[in-house]
């Protein structure tokens, strides 16, 4: 696959863009000034982007509790994002549903989910909607290893396939749910559950944007072309805790450091386009630049907005009651 | 004016919606019935045969068979009327709730609250209740209070064919996540259904009977209880009001007040159990913001803190009867101070 | 395997019982006289026997709404059986459960169930005990080719297996959900999903009790000598609607004409054991006769039987309250 | 005596009671924690870490992890505790009911009435419920409402560390079904806890506060708003008893009835969404049973009904607060007769 040079400057920025917000919102966590549960993606942007990238706005993605990076990469507004972490009025949703709840239906973003396994079914329906009114769009639930298990994630393969709906299933396997390991609580295969409900199901390097980019690439064409769902297995991992604040003692020693050196998406996408002259580090370097200003602004904006205020607890309910 | 079963007054609602609008679909399982089999397709028009002659009528494309897995075909609805589509789906028996209610409570009733006001979800959810059908725990309960409970979602609970009708096409119509309770025990009750289409607004109660005496508060099945008891309780003497409030949520507070603050007397009547039903829901209203007009306590009649039992012998005794609805209005019109 | 001349009469009695019960209900529920939902399983004889002829008081087993053939192939008193779905008071759940809720736990029978998928995760659970106690039990789940589409029955296959429970799921495959056909509500299939979980997984021939019982015979010792679960994928056929009342358009004309004739399990049994020389039609017959007297005996004692009364209707719902 | 955290009380209780009867087990997701990874075993002990600690000393047969099935695993705890283990199950937040809802109330809750009798769940399912984290709308739900709601179950909702052990050993000893809310914000609130195991009867409340003008009924974390509440209260001449039923479902009705009787003034507190609420339930029963001693209209204070905003700026107003209890409870004295 040819990639123009103004995609692969998209995709960088969007990566880089996940990477700093993630990074940013580490350390105002950590002042106290951010609340609630945070969950972050750091680590695996090469899966959301390299996936999202070639999305549009008729296709839709359901998310996890893990959601920001999907957020960014289906082109969700960072500053709103932003403002909502940090629970203020111009947040993407008014400050009312925090990091766990970021939603954009106009963006075909239908919203982060604290419920496990929530996404499956609504991205089934989503695909419906595609199908029935003919709009070519395609539907992607992203699931975590851990979400794999979910009852509600099993039953969406099947209907998905049933229904021969235009749905991919994207396992992000970051070896972790909370702090137990996927190699334990994931009996058999995620490629053999794939097959055992009929569908192709492919094993994916998650730090690598190419990979993951040309996997989804035939996974989206399939949907699109209306032969029905596939499976992605992508392996990554999380370069932070399960959450903010998780000490993260089952974890082997060192480990986050030799997947920040050896397996950094962001670095392995450089070396890639550089060494292929296709970028160069000083366009990159620009990119990255560009985004710490973004994100600066973005904190900046968030920590000058207003809280809501009583007006706002009962509004949003209904449309009319 | 023809008359009609509540069955046919439903079938009848969603078939004119789908005429209507091109976004409503149907989904449930064997809502047509026959996928995939050899013999005759839309063989089964759903269980108890509500869904009948829409495949005919409306195609595959519209009537949605579906794999036994209610998480991810309610979640599809929920997440179709996200996207743009208006969905009706069926939840066979509101007892397999506990398999899928996570895409009802936490999905579907929250998204417009969490997402901001930004969030549009346009889906009825069908589904059966109630005893009297000797179908057991499992197949007879109500559980509308459970819902009621839940902000973000509308209960219907209509109780005749004329209501059945009137607010499936509001449900249809409406953009807020709808539950709709149809009582199984209901279906073949007939009464004059208008052919053309009306829609009766949620939250406006409607009263079935007027009376000065005594003011009575029922759900679903349970109006047509009230009536009976009301009617023969004329006879007696005993003059008494029937308030359907017809939807749980939103609830017609303000019709069930002023009846109060004429009667001063007040029976709720619940099909379902009595812990944090719709009869205490009531209850609370009246007793803190109708307070000074009671001249008596409130009296509740539900169903026994019990699961439903299967034997016929016991399910008689334990639903809710014209018999006990009489008694209770008796017992308060006796303290009707002379 | 070589079975005793006892042993298959045992099971012949047995699934001559379930035969003649379910044969006798259908035509009382005609008179008017059996009240509510009742699923008959005529024709699945040879599942219910093939398994739980293996099994004994320290093994469990999880049915469906489809129940009636489970709890006699485990050894539930037919009478109390028979008053149950009449709703008396002598019936095994005093007529509180009717048919859809007929258990005895003492015999490890843990219940029909009126959910689809229910019985999946408590069998688990008696697993778990037979396991944590080192009984030497092991405990089988009874579910429909529809049930097999439920999240509850595949979040089931997942954690028997990551906890290596003593299992064996059993999927009796006979073509249907209701109206709706397994070949087109399944997608992949059931040993594709069995090798996805990781477990072996079967296809077996349920009209045949040899074949039922040797698949199981595996399954049950793979369970026993703490290996982990199996799936059983049994092919067969219901001989009669979904529920009585069950018009069954949506069947082929003559299906289960052609299925009595062609694929009776009965017939199949008498033939295989006389043919082998084993038995002998003279003691089969004698059997058969011996089952009708039962049976009869059965439907007059549930006839005869007192209903339960108001002082019944509040008590069993807590051991204390 | 010594103090503890109300997490710690919780923790105590299932370890005495785990090295007195085998019988019971732990499970859930991340009740260790580290199941398969690199690291530390117990490296959690719960997601906050209430049962840390027991896989070191009970070990992994008796504190097993589990994958995130929640219908699985709740399911196997329900059939483990009918043939025979007494298993504490853990389903993480209560929010997350939707996805194994039936197992626990059709399952756990029914077998005993549907089986005759004849069956016995001494399960216990412990959950965190409740606001005041900035969890958001799918981690701060109450929900005990519609656990109250169905027959079978018995709810538990301790209000401090002593109340929660206490209420934990009963539960685990217990051979009904129990669902035993944990409130989040209470971990880290102490007091003194004895060493030993020591049990809290179920349906017996607990008066916290005596007092002659006006009756609170709070829940859980309400418990202590209202104590302070009265305290204060106390201070302005009003004499306030304030009622702890510590669990719902059984529901100690006499104590309230008794209470009100004497003040004649009825405040219900509770954390949940208004509709089918405890709140209700309460005014139910005073309205029903005890009506002849109210002096005054019934109040109840309660979330809204909208579900669980994010921003601290709302959810601190959403939550009931000490200053709404003592407004509302000022309110009902101002209408004391002289
Ligand atoms: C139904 C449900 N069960 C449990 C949880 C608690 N929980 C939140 S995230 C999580 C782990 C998810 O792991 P995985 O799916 O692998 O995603 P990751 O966090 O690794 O991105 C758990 C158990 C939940 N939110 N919802
Ligand atoms: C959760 C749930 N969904 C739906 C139903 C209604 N229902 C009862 S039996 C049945 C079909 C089951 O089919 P299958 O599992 O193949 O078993 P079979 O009837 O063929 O024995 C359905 C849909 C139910 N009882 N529970
Ligand atoms: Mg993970
Ligand atoms: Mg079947």
């Amino acid at each position: 696959m040819q990639h123009s040079r103004e995609f692969l400057l998209d995709c960088y920025q969007s990566m880089v863009t996940i990477r700093v917000f993630e990074e940013r919102v580490h350390e105002e966590f950590a002042t106290g000034k951010i609340p609630g549960f945070v969950h972050l993606y750091a680590g695996e942007e090469a899966s959301a982007v390299g996936i999202c990238s070639q999305l549009d706005e008729r296709d839709a993605i359901a998310s996890t509790h893990r959601g920001h990076g999907h957020c960014i990469a289906k082109g969700c507004d960072v500053h709103a994002m932003m403002k909502e972490i940090y629970g203020k009025r111009g947040g993407s949703c008014g400050g009312k549903g925090g990091s766990m709840h970021i939603a954009d239906l106009a963006k075909g973003m239908l919203g982060a989910n604290g419920i496990v396994g929530g996404g499956p079914p609504l991205i089934c329906g989503a695909a419906l909607t595609a199908k029935y009114l003919k709009t070519g769009g395609v539907a992607v639930a992203f699931v975590g290893d851990g979400g794999s298990n979910q009852g509600t994630t099993l039953e969406s393969y099947n209907l998905a396939n049933v229904w021969k709906l235009p749905v991919v299933f994207v396992v992000e396997d970051n070896g972790y749910a909370e702090a137990t390991a996927s190699a334990w609580s994931v009996a058999g295969s995620q490629l053999g559950r794939a097959a055992g409900f009929g569908m192709p199901g492919t094993l994916v390097d998650g730090f690598d944007f190419f990979a993951v980019y040309e996997a989804a690439r035939t996974a989206i064409e399939r949907a699109r072309a209306g032969e029905g769902p596939s499976l992605l297995h992508i392996k990554l991992s999380r370069f932070f805790g399960h959450f903010e604040g998780d000490a993260m003692s089952y974890r082997a020693d060192g480990e986050i450091q030799r997947y920040r050196n050896e397996h950094d998406a962001l670095k392995i996408f450089r070396r890639k386009v550089t060494e292929a002259h296709l970028l160069d580090d000083f366009t990159l370097d620009a990119v990255e630049a560009g985004v710490v200003r973004n994100i600066n602004e973005a904190v900046a904006g968030a920590e000058a907005d207003q809280m809501p205020t009583e007006a706002d607890l009962l509004t949003d309910v209904y449309v009319r009651y | 004016m023809p008359k009609k079963t509540y069955r046919q007054a439903i079938n009848e609602a969603i078939a004119s919606e789908m005429r209507r609008d091109h976004r409503v679909i149907v989904l449930g399982e064997d809502n047509a019935g026959g996928k995939g089999a050899p013999g005759e397709p839309d063989a089964w028009g759903g269980v108890l045969g509500v869904t009948k002659g829409l495949l005919p009528e409306f195609g595959e494309d519209r009537v949605l068979d579906t794999p036994i897995s209610e998480s991810a075909f309610i979640g599809a609805a929920v997440g179709a009327a996200a996207t743009g589509l208006r969905p009706v789906a069926e939840l066979m028996f509101v007892d397999f709730m506990g398999v899928c209610f996570d895409q009802i409570f936490n999905q579907a009733a929250k998204f417009r609250y969490m997402f901001g006001g930004k969030a549009v979800t346009p889906v009825v959810i069908r589904t059966m209740y109630g005893g009297g059908f000797r179908a057991a725990s499992q197949h007879s309960q109500c559980l509308y209070p459970l819902f009621t409970h839940i902000p973000g979602l509308k209960v219907v609970v209509p109780s005749s064919p004329y209501e059945a009708k009137g607010l499936m096409i509001q449900a249809i119509r409406d953009d807020d996540p709808v539950i709709f309770f149809e009582h199984k025990v209901l279906y073949d009750v007939e009464e004059d259904v208008p052919d053309e289409a009306y829609t009766i607004p949620f939250g406006e109660a409607n009263v079935t009977r007027e009376g000065r005496d005594v003011t009575i508060v029922a759900f679903g099945r349970m109006v047509g209880f009230a009536n009976t008891a009301a009617d023969e309780l004329k006879r007696d003497g005993i003059s008494v009001t029937v308030i359907d409030p017809r939807t749980t949520s939103p609830l017609d507070s303000e019709t069930i007040l002023d009846s109060v603050s004429e009667t001063g007397r007040l029976v709720v009547v619940d099909e379902a159990h009595p812990r944090c039903s719709m009869a205490a829901d009531i209850a609370r209203l009246v007793a803190e913001e109708a307070f000074h007009d009671l001249k008596a306590p409130i009296r509740t009649i539900t169903a026994p803190h019990t699961p439903v039992p299967f034997s016929p012998a016991l399910e008689d005794i334990y639903i809710p009867s014209v018999a006990k609805i009489k008694a209770a209005v008796q017992a308060l019109a006796a303290k009707v101070p002379a």
